[in-house]
């Protein structure tokens, strides 16, 4: 349908619809904001956001589960003196990430409704095109086309965070760039590695490429740097805190649920693929940081005076249980010698992705909503949120328990499934993964102590006034994304299931023999 | 001889033409200056569609002047490229020398002679011609350094400049002369025959070349030959540092591409080996030196060191893929050196200067095309996707790593890694930080216009790269 | 065995020179030190049978770009005693640096000739020219042929040099009083003078 | 005793090396930096017509006659320069060139 | 009846959800109206369930409601079991449910949270039906963690005391630990069978039961063991076992209904009834099973030791409870289950009633809960009093009580049991006993008996609570009394639960005393043979004598043993030991990681360090660029005497 109305597939739609959208603001908006009037730039943003969810909503109705190859796919020569493509496609791994993408961009953009006071315009068309460049990270299947959507999207992220940030915005926001771009310029190396081994920049091909153990082990290391600091693991996670920390609220959010999941998505899609022996070699690396991250960051968590400091821990803790889930499949191979639970590590890994997208969007959502009426991050500020704002009360504890991990939540689904798939490469990683169970619990429920009930702290709490309509209808439609992925998570878990099993004889099969 | 002329028309084209600019400006007054300025315009208008007309044709390498001259695809694109390049450097510095009442013919005549230079080395296929070549277009940049004789500072650079450069082809010609004892021949083509017999690859010929390179990292202002870049694109008139830092270093690549690449490829080890090490230093020291700079054109002038080493770089890989990528490398630099320089220009064409970062601070409140541009600009130079200055810095490391040089990959990558900060050190400024009194308003359309295009050169490149690569893959083929 | 002792003694005199352009504290010193390293110059390379080239120099560079330098000199009127000063401090660095440069040279030349036209490598001594060869003529035989080229571009260069030392030197001094001829000799009455009513002051 | 390229090729590698050490030695006055120039290429010029003789080669000589118009027509701009600088700053000192810098 | 099934869960959730949801529009009459409409009908359907499970001998229903996902091959499903085990509990959970519903109509009459408390308990009704009539592990760690939250919500609910959100904090972190190693048993069971599902693993269980699994290398371990060793860590945290069961005494925080319900009657009792519906893992397990054993037993008396000295009137209460969960836990530890069930359902009753009499108490008394400052109030309180004394009786097994026919079955089936520890276990049940009757006497001359300690202010407006406190005690003092009689034969000594539970030979304790059994008034006098009864009377005659008789020796006993006074009013320093070492702990080995590992080393140290090691180098390269031209010349020509030296000596 859309084809036959743009001539373009639709992907290629996702992803140039709001980065032209995007532009379009930029030259409209020269507007100041001018806090009252009609403000078509908000507009259009949330017209063009909502189009794009629209249009990305027959991605799921058309999916085919059946199957593990890519589906709406787009091919066409890009640069054809180095075999590049623009080769968009999907599988059962991004198209739920790319619809987590489209279904936030409205949210974030409604949640800077209000609140966005200068240069609107260019606000909501930095998200736009941010929203694009994600789409495009997630759809393409051509190395090249991937790294230049992974790349470009740091900029506007960069201005996001920049712009709008508070305080402290411009050593975070140079952080965040820095340290991503030194993570990826590795990525790069190692893609036109690949490229000279297969001859081509489509992804697949390096798939099928077989390499040495040699090559495999650069390879996964120059990928790990991209990814593990997009994830981020520990010890490249201090960009996180830093940049949450600063990025206005929207910022925070996409960063929180999109932006790391580009690390985990970029496992999946090159480093257990095209280096399955490098990642046997190394899982108990992986796994390790994975650990380290569930343990040390929940320990680090746990002392946090800031309300968003807290949540970019704990989001970084719940971002090595996607980790840990990919990871573990090798230590699962080596202990039973067979792939059964591989995929269950992996199916929990992607679902920790989406479901923390929702959790970790939803509480910068609500630390936002606090934000913008005292004007601090600080815990300790706060106290009895709950006596002047029930209702965002109860959305708050709501995702509080979710990112603790609360079944009947998303939260629970991805934890629970890895718990139990680490359980079979060993009962200590399982047990130091299952600890945060306790401190998921400990960090996030002790921060809703200290904010939300208890007696009014202080006069700003209860000069407090609750969340407006839009601010609720964020918060619910989020709520309405972590309850429905809790309760039932058959269809993500079916969508995805053809391309798990697929990736679970990806990771099976050693690529040495084809090269030896 | 007839033939001759036809094949170097370019030159003869440019050689009359600015005589009569020349002589036409003399009888003009002061407030029609701006018929040289057209006429220069339609000059180089004229001077670029001929060269586009002719630039598909044949595809084939034509000798004249005795061997001493080549017209090839590599040689047409440069020569297109400069004269666009040149075209660019006019039409952004009209405003702002009529601000500072330098708006004056000798402008534009020694710019022509500048091209000229250029276009004479992109070529040449003889070292004599080369020299030649060298010396006009360094002479007439002294010359445009100097030119705002109010100026201590630019007479300081100027002087500098002289100095160093006097130097650099003293070098460059003691390397000439080792060459031609060795040789017997000054002779390109007879230079790449000599040399390719074992018998030539002597001590001596090695001795000439290090001159050689040396000369050369001169022209391109790689690291340790590089410390006038700084003084002078900080002193010159940023109208003349836009001129400096654009179209000549199409004329250091040609050279280095007529001399080394073709002229002495036996002894492409040993110039690939010094070239890596000096490529190396300039990376590491332009991009780190850059980010203790305040001077915004100081700043640019590091990263044009920088940026140079990534060019040296492509050299080093010895393939002619490499050659390739330092011709994309070299063609997209400029493109972006003639924005971020330009759009320093636009900025100061309202009299006072604007040099340092605190100059654009809080530019975007007031002109936010402007700060999107030069955001834009600072991206591509970053080497950020889907900027063009991506791909330039990717063909260059797809050749290294094709030759096996890893390490010098992953040093060029970590160098520019913290280039990038910067580059984000002017986005800063002009995005985050409130404040200042930055601006860009009251200027005229044509340049404003200018700009755009400029940038959105990049990003048009960045989006669809096929055809510049191809093109640049084409041109340096015949090599 | 006189072109040996010539040479020997314009080198030292070359030199010595040379060495005096860069020591002497005068500038006019200086610049007449370095006429006569170019003297020399002319001397050795009519032992070189470069006799046209010989001659050139001396006309062009003594008799031109050296007077240029003079009067340059001249003009500037510098401070000649301050000139020295940490000359001798520099000159254990420099002279390290020259001599590194010599000896690497000096190794190439003397003892790794190769690949140098030397007697060493082709085995033969030099030849001298017959008394009918002018290198006048041999160098005005290629120089409009094969040559052209160059030649023309060296005639840009030279068009260039006096357009850019013209721009940088010739002022039009802003207080600078010039008669308008022609101004003066269409001068009408009006313009100069002016008739004014006056009341008649009583008194 | 015979005189040899080498003989040639040696002074002009001293003359050379002098003019190169003259331009760093000298911290005064830029005058004699230019005169040092003129040195430089003079060595130059030496080397070529060494060449050019013991090759039997005209080009050497062309390019010396070449050479020595270039060094006119750079002697002439860095003289203009000069001027300049002197005009601008009332000093051809090469210490007190120092404002740019960093 | 599958659909009445799905109304037994759904009928309390809608109705939570409506009270919850739109409690503002329906209003306080709406909300409870609709709630125990909701909870209402649950009621009549278990009842209508359990009549068919036990007198119509239905067979067991297994069925699945929908497919929660199927990952990785394995199916997870959400779906019901319903057996006789299932149907006894469902009709616990819903009749106690259904009194506590009513009851709070008059407790929480003036409070502000009416709807929200409705809301809350009508959905932990929906959580705990969840739970037990879950036929996977995925489900009833669903319920299990639902509970949970509900429980910290309750808890919670006067959310401005700083007491209270402290206990909710506690009570679910602590709860936290034991799902912790619940679910890790969970993991473990998959992995062993391959399966969530009840049916499958408990078909598997006898093959696995001889696999072991390698916690450290070199010793390998029964997998049944660990797996129920770490599924009993869960009924640990949620039972309140020691040393998991500190959160229970704080969470007497909340209103007292639900202290009642959830602390006494049916969340405490998940881990006992899990424990028993996982009999037939557990069975293979002897090692498990000892450890029940012990813990139970443990938990039993010294938990039992705090109620003595305890002066709150629902802390009391709590010990209490948690020394009759140790009893449970204990007989499940023995293989007697049933009696476990058994004494888990007389529980409900006697304890929900003391719970509510409690409340009943509080109330009257405006919120004043220590007990010193009662006494006499049998006179203003009779319908309270009466209760009360009913529960007391039942607690602490005096003949013919419901509690007693309880207890005293799983004493004896304990004093049976062939395990390591069950003579330990033995010992602790029975000076258990003692203690029980001390404190619960204790507590009950306090508060009906003896002078009255009340200011002249509150007993002027001291009088009988409404009706809808009053009938819901009554309702319960009921099967307080008299459960037991009609109720032992079948449940403990008979075969009401079939193969719900089950239970090797080689185990079967009450299959042994079984024997014995003739009906229960024989065993009443059977059990005069034992020194239980003894026991219980001489406990309720020293508190007599302590409390009402010479409360001088009472005190004199507490200067005399100071020690062992403080010990206990410090609860064992339990508390102190997880605040000050855990917590505290925990959060100074955070504050390491953050401050010194990712502030110092990472940030400050690499992330920080190389950008001045970079600017460092920028400044140093600035002075590269003196400005002098010699010096650039001088570089110039290091830099090509290098390149010549270079190639000089390279070649």
């Amino acid at each position: 349908m859309i084809e036959s109305m743009f001539g373009v597939g639709t992907l290629s739609v996702l992803v140039w619809l709001p980065v032209l959208g995007g532009l379009l603001l930029l030259a409209l908006g020269r507007s100041e904001g001018s806090g009252s009037g009609l403000r078509p730039d908000r507009l259009v943003a949330l017209g063009i956001s909502v189009l794009t969810f629209v249009l990305s909503v027959p991605l799921w109705t058309g999916f085919d589960p059946t199957t593990a190859s890519m589906q709406f796919v787009e091919r066409t020569p890009w640069i054809a003196s180095f075999n590049v493509e623009y080769y968009l496609g999907v599988d059962g791994f991004s198209m739920p990430l790319i619809l987590l993408t489209t279904f936030l961009t409205p949210i974030v953009v409604l949640a800077g409704w209000e609140v966005i006071e200068k240069r609107t315009a260019q606000y909501f068309a930095a998200f736009l095109i941010l929203e694009g460049l994600m789409i495009g990270v997630f759809a393409a299947l051509d190395g090249l086309l991937f790294y230049v959507f992974w790349e470009a999207m740091l900029v506007p992220m960069f201005i996001i965070i920049g712009v709008w940030g508070g305080e402290r915005r411009v050593y975070a926001t140079v952080k965040f760039f820095l340290y991503t771009f030194l993570g990826s310029v590795f990525m790069l190396v190692a893609l036109i590695y690949l490229y000279m081994k297969s001859g081509s920049y489509s992804i697949l091909d390096f798939q099928n490429l077989p390499l040495t153990i040699t090559e495999q082990t650069l390879i996964f290391f120059a990928f790990l740097f991209a990814f593990a600091v997009k994830v981020p693991m520990w010890p490249v996670h201090t960009w996180l805190p830093d940049a949450h920390v600063e990025a206005p609220t929207g910022g925070s959010v996409i960063l929180a649920a999109v932006l790391l999941k580009m690390g985990g998505y970029g496992f999946i899609r090159f480093s257990l693929p095209i280096t399955p022996d490098a990642s046997s070699q190394l899982a108990w690396l992986m796994i390790t940081l994975s650990l380290v991250a569930v343990v040390y960051i929940g320990l680090v968590a746990l002392v946090q005076t800031d309300m968003k400091k807290l949540i970019a821990y704990s989001s970084i803790a719940h971002m090595g249980f996607v980790t840990l889930g990919f990871f573990v499949a090798w230590a699962i191979l080596d202990r039973t010698g067979s792939s059964a639970g591989i995929g269950m590590g992996l199916s929990g890994g992607m679902f920790q992705m989406i479901s923390h997208g929702f959790i970790s969007g939803a509480l910068f959502l609500c630390v936002g909503v606090l934000y913008d009426r005292l004007h601090s991050r600080q815990i300790a500020d706060y106290g009895g949120v709950v006596n002047t704002m029930p209702r965002f009360a109860a959305f708050m504890v709501l995702f509080a328990l979710a990112n603790a991990g609360l079944p009947g939540t998303s939260g629970f689904v991805g934890e629970f499934l890895v718990i139990l798939a680490v359980f079979k490469a060993g009962f200590w990683y399982a047990f130091l993964a299952a600890t945060t169970l306790i401190l998921g619990a400990a960090y996030t429920l002790w921060m809703v102590k200290r904010v939300v009930f208890g007696a009014v702290a202080n006069e700003g709490v209860a000069g407090l006034t609750d969340a407006s309509g839009r601010e609720l209808l964020v918060l619910a439609l989020v709520a309405a994304g972590v309850l429905g992925l809790g309760l039932w998570p058959a269809p993500l878990a079916d969508v995805m299931a053809a391309s798990v099993d697929h990736l679970v004889v990806q990771i099976t099969q050693s690529k040495l023999e084809g090269a030896l | 001889m007839n033939a001759d002329l036809v094949t170097a028309w370019p030159e003869i084209l440019l050689a009359v033409g600015l005589c009569v600019v020349l002589v036409v400006d003399m009888f003009l007054q002061d407030s029609y200056r701006d018929v040289t300025y057209l006429l220069t315009i339609f000059l180089l208008a004229v001077l670029a569609w001929t060269l586009l007309g002719s630039s598909d044709g044949g595809g084939q390498a034509t000798l004249a002047f005795g061997g001493s001259y080549i017209s090839d695809p590599l040689s047409q694109v440069l020569k297109l490229f400069a004269v666009a390049a040149v075209a660019t450097v006019f039409l952004y510095s009209r405003p702002y020398l009529r601000a500072r009442g330098l708006h004056i013919g000798e402008f534009y005549v020694l710019g022509l002679f500048g091209l000229l230079g250029i276009l004479v080395l992109a070529s040449s296929y003889s070292l004599l011609v080369s020299y030649l070549g060298l010396e006009i277009l360094s002479l007439s940049l002294y010359a445009m350094v100097a030119f705002n004789r109010d100026s201590p500072v630019a007479a300081e650079a100027a002087m500098k400049y002289f100095v160093l450069g006097a130097i650099a082809s003293g070098t460059l010609l003691y390397g000439m002369s080792m060459v031609y004892g060795v040789t017997g021949s000054l002779n390109i083509g007879d230079l790449q025959a000599t040399i390719g017999r074992a018998e030539a690859s002597s001590l001596s010929l090695w001795v000439g070349l290090a001159f050689l390179v040396a000369g050369i990292a001169f022209k391109f202002g790689a690291v340790p030959f590089h410390m006038w870049v700084p003084d002078v694109y900080q002193g010159a008139p940023t109208a003349v540092t836009l001129y400096v830092g654009t179209a000549p270093k199409l004329g250091a690549l040609a050279l280095t591409i007529r001399i080394l690449v073709e002229g002495m490829p036996a002894v492409g080890d040993l110039w690939q080996v010094m070239l890596a090490a000096l490529a190396v230093l300039s990376l590491v020291l332009g991009n780190v030196a850059a980010i203790a700079q305040t001077n915004v054109k100081r700043l640019l002038a590091y990263s044009t060191i920088a940026h140079v080493g990534f060019i040296l770089l492509g050299f080093v890989a010895g393939s002619p893929e490499g050659v390739q990528a330092a011709l994309f490398y070299t063609l997209v630099y400029v493109i972006m050196a003639a924005g971020s320089f330009g759009f320093l220009v636009l900025l100061s064409s309202r009299g006072e200067e604007v040099e340092t970062l605190d100059d654009l601070r809080g530019l975007w409140q007031r002109s936010p095309w402007f700060a999107l541009m030069m955001t834009l600009l600072m991206v591509s130079l970053i080497g950020v996707p889907p900027l063009a200055g991506f791909y330039a810095k990717w063909w260059v490391l797809t050749a290294l790593l094709e030759t096996g040089h890893v390490g010098l990959a992953i040093v060029a990558l970590l160098a520019s890694v913290i280039g990038a900060y910067y580059y984000l050190r002017v986005i800063r400024v002009m995005l985050f930080d409130d404040g200042g009194h930055a601006h860009a308003g009251g200027l005229p359309l044509d340049v404003r216009v200018v700009l755009s295009v400029n940038v959105l050169l990049l990003l048009a490149i960045g989006l669809l790269p096929g055809r510049l690569l191809e093109l640049c893959a084409r041109a340096a083929a015949l090599i | 065995m006189f072109t040996t002792f010539l040479f020997y003694a314009m080198s030292t005199v070359l030199l010595a020179s040379a060495v005096g352009v860069i020591t002497v504290r005068n500038p006019v010193f200086a610049a007449l030190c370095l006429i006569l390293a170019f003297v020399t110059s002319a001397v050795l390379w009519l032992l070189l049978e470069a006799e046209f080239l010989a001659i050139v120099l001396v006309l062009v560079y003594v008799g031109a770009v050296m007077v240029l330098f003079l009067f340059v000199v001249m003009m500037l009127d510098i401070n000649t005693a301050t000139l020295r000063e940490g000359f001798l401090r520099y000159a254990p660095v420099g002279a390290i640096v020259a001599g590194v440069i010599v000896l690497e040279l000096a190794y190439v030349i003397w003892f790794r000739g190769d690949g140098l036209p030397t007697e060493l490598a082709t085995g033969q001594e030099l030849v001298p020219h017959d008394a009918a060869y002018s290198s006048t003529q041999q160098l005005g035989q290629v120089l409009y042929t094969q040559y052209l080229y160059p030649f023309e571009l060296a005639a840009m260069l030279l068009l260039l040099a006096i357009v850019a030392a013209i721009l940088l030197t010739m002022r039009h001094r802003p207080g600078l009083k010039v008669q308008d001829i022609s101004q003066q000799v269409n001068v009408r009455r009006e313009d100069r003078v002016r008739i004014v009513a006056m009341k008649s002051e009583s008194e | 005793m015979m005189v040899t390229l080498s003989h040639y090729l040696t002074l002009s590698a001293l003359l050379f090396t002098i003019s190169v050490a003259g331009i760093f030695l000298n911290r005064k006055n830029v005058i004699v930096l230019l005169m040092c120039v003129e040195l430089l290429l003079l060595a130059v010029n030496f080397n070529f017509i060494a060449f050019s003789r013991y090759l039997d080669d005209p080009a050497g000589q062309v390019f010396v006659f070449f050479i020595l118009t270039v060094a006119a027509a750079e002697s002439a701009i860095g003289l203009a320069i000069l001027v300049v600088l002197f005009r601008s700053r009332r000093s051809i000192n090469v210490q007190e060139l120092d404002v740019l810098k960093g | 009846m599958e659909r009445l099934y799905l109304a037994v869960v759904l009928c309390p959730l809608v109705a939570g959800l409506a009270a919850g949801l739109f409690g503002r529009q329906i209003g306080r009459a709406g909300a409870h109206t609709v709630t125990i409409l909701g909870v209402g009908a649950s009621f009549v359907i278990s009842l209508l369930v359990l009549k068919a499970q036990w007198f119509d001998g239905a067979p067991a229903y297994n069925g699945s409601v929908y497919t929660w996902a199927v990952v990785d091959g394995v199916t997870m499903d959400v779906g019901f079991l319903v057996d006789r085990l299932t149907a006894l509990m469902m009709v616990v959970v819903t009749s106690v449910s259904l009194m506590v519903h009513i009851y709070t109509i008059g407790y929480m009459h003036d409070d502000a949270g009416y709807q929200r408390f409705f809301s809350y308990i009508s959905l932990f009704t929906f959580a705990m039906l969840t739970l037990v009539m879950a036929n996977n592990f995925l489900q009833l760690f669903f319920g299990w963690e639902a509970v949970g939250l509900v429980s910290y919500l309750l808890i919670g609910f006067w959310y401005t005391r700083p007491t209270a959100i402290v206990a909710n904090l506690k009570a679910f972190l602590v709860n936290r630990v034991g799902d912790f190693g619940f679910l890790l048993g969970i993991a473990l069971i998959l992995m062993a069978t391959g399966s969530l599902d009840y049916a499958t693993v408990f078909a598997k269980a006898p093959e696995i039961s001889g696999q072991t699994i390698e916690l450290w290398s070199g010793t390998p371990w029964s997998i049944m063991t660990v797996a129920c060793i770490l599924l009993f860590v869960g009924a640990m945290g949620k039972s309140a076992q020691m040393p998991l069961h500190v959160w229970l005494p704080d969470s007497m925080e909340g209103p007292t209904p639900i202290s009642a319900l959830i602390h006494a009657a049916t969340m405490v009792t998940a881990g006992v009834f899990m424990v028993a519906r996982m009999s037939p893992l557990f069975e293979y397990s002897e090692t498990a099973l000892s450890v029940v054993l012990v813990i139970g037993a443990t938990t039993a008396l010294f938990t039992g030791f705090l109620g003595i000295v305890q002066n709150d009137i629902k802390r009391v209460v709590a010990y209490s409870t948690l020394s009759q969960l140790g009893y449970m836990t204990a007989a499940l530890g023995a293989s007697a289950y049933a009696a476990g069930v058994f004494h888990l359902m007389t529980h409900a009753f006697f304890k929900a009633l003391l719970f509510l009499a409690a409340g009943s108490v509080i109330v009257a008394m405006h919120h004043e809960q220590d007990i010193r400052k009662m006494g006499g109030l049998r006179r203003y309180l009779p319908v309270t009093w009466l209760t009360s004394l009913i529960g007391t009786l039942s607690l602490i097994g005096f003949p013919g009580f419901s509690g007693f026919f309880s207890k005293d079955a799983l004493i004896e089936a304990v004093g049976h049991a062939e395990r390591a520890g069950a003579t330990y276990a033995w010992w602790c049940l029975l000076i258990g006993v003692f203690v029980t009757a001390l404190y619960s006497f204790r507590m009950y001359f306090l508060v009906f008996h003896g002078p009255e300690r009340l200011d002249a202010e509150t007993k002027s407006h001291l009088h009988e609570s409404p009706w809808v406190i009053t009938v819901p005690l009554v309702l319960l003092a009921i099967p307080s009394a008299i459960i037991g009689w009609p109720t032992i034969a079948p449940v403990v000594f008979g075969d009401y639960f079939g193969s719900a539970i089950l239970v090797l030979e080689q185990h079967d304790v009450l299959g042994e005393l079984a024997g014995e059994f003739h009906g229960p008034f024989a065993y009443i006098v059977h059990a005069f043979a034992a020194p239980v009864p003894y026991l219980a009377l001489a406990g309720a005659f020293t508190a007599w004598y302590l409390y009402l008789r010479n409360p001088a020796l009472a005190e004199t006993i507490r200067l005399r043993f100071n020690w062992l006074y403080t010990l206990l009013m410090n609860k064992y320093y339990f508390d102190d030991f997880n605040d000050k070492v855990l917590a505290r702990g925990s959060r100074g080995l955070g504050s390491v990681f953050w401050q010194f590992g990712d502030v110092m080393l990472i940030d400050n140290g690499l992330v920080n360090g190389s950008a001045r090691v970079v600017s460092w180098a920028a400044q140093v390269s600035r002075q590269l660029q003196s400005g002098y031209l010699y010096h650039y010349a001088f570089a110039m020509i290091i830099g090509l005497a290098v390149l010549v030296g270079w190639l000089l000596l390279g070649a």
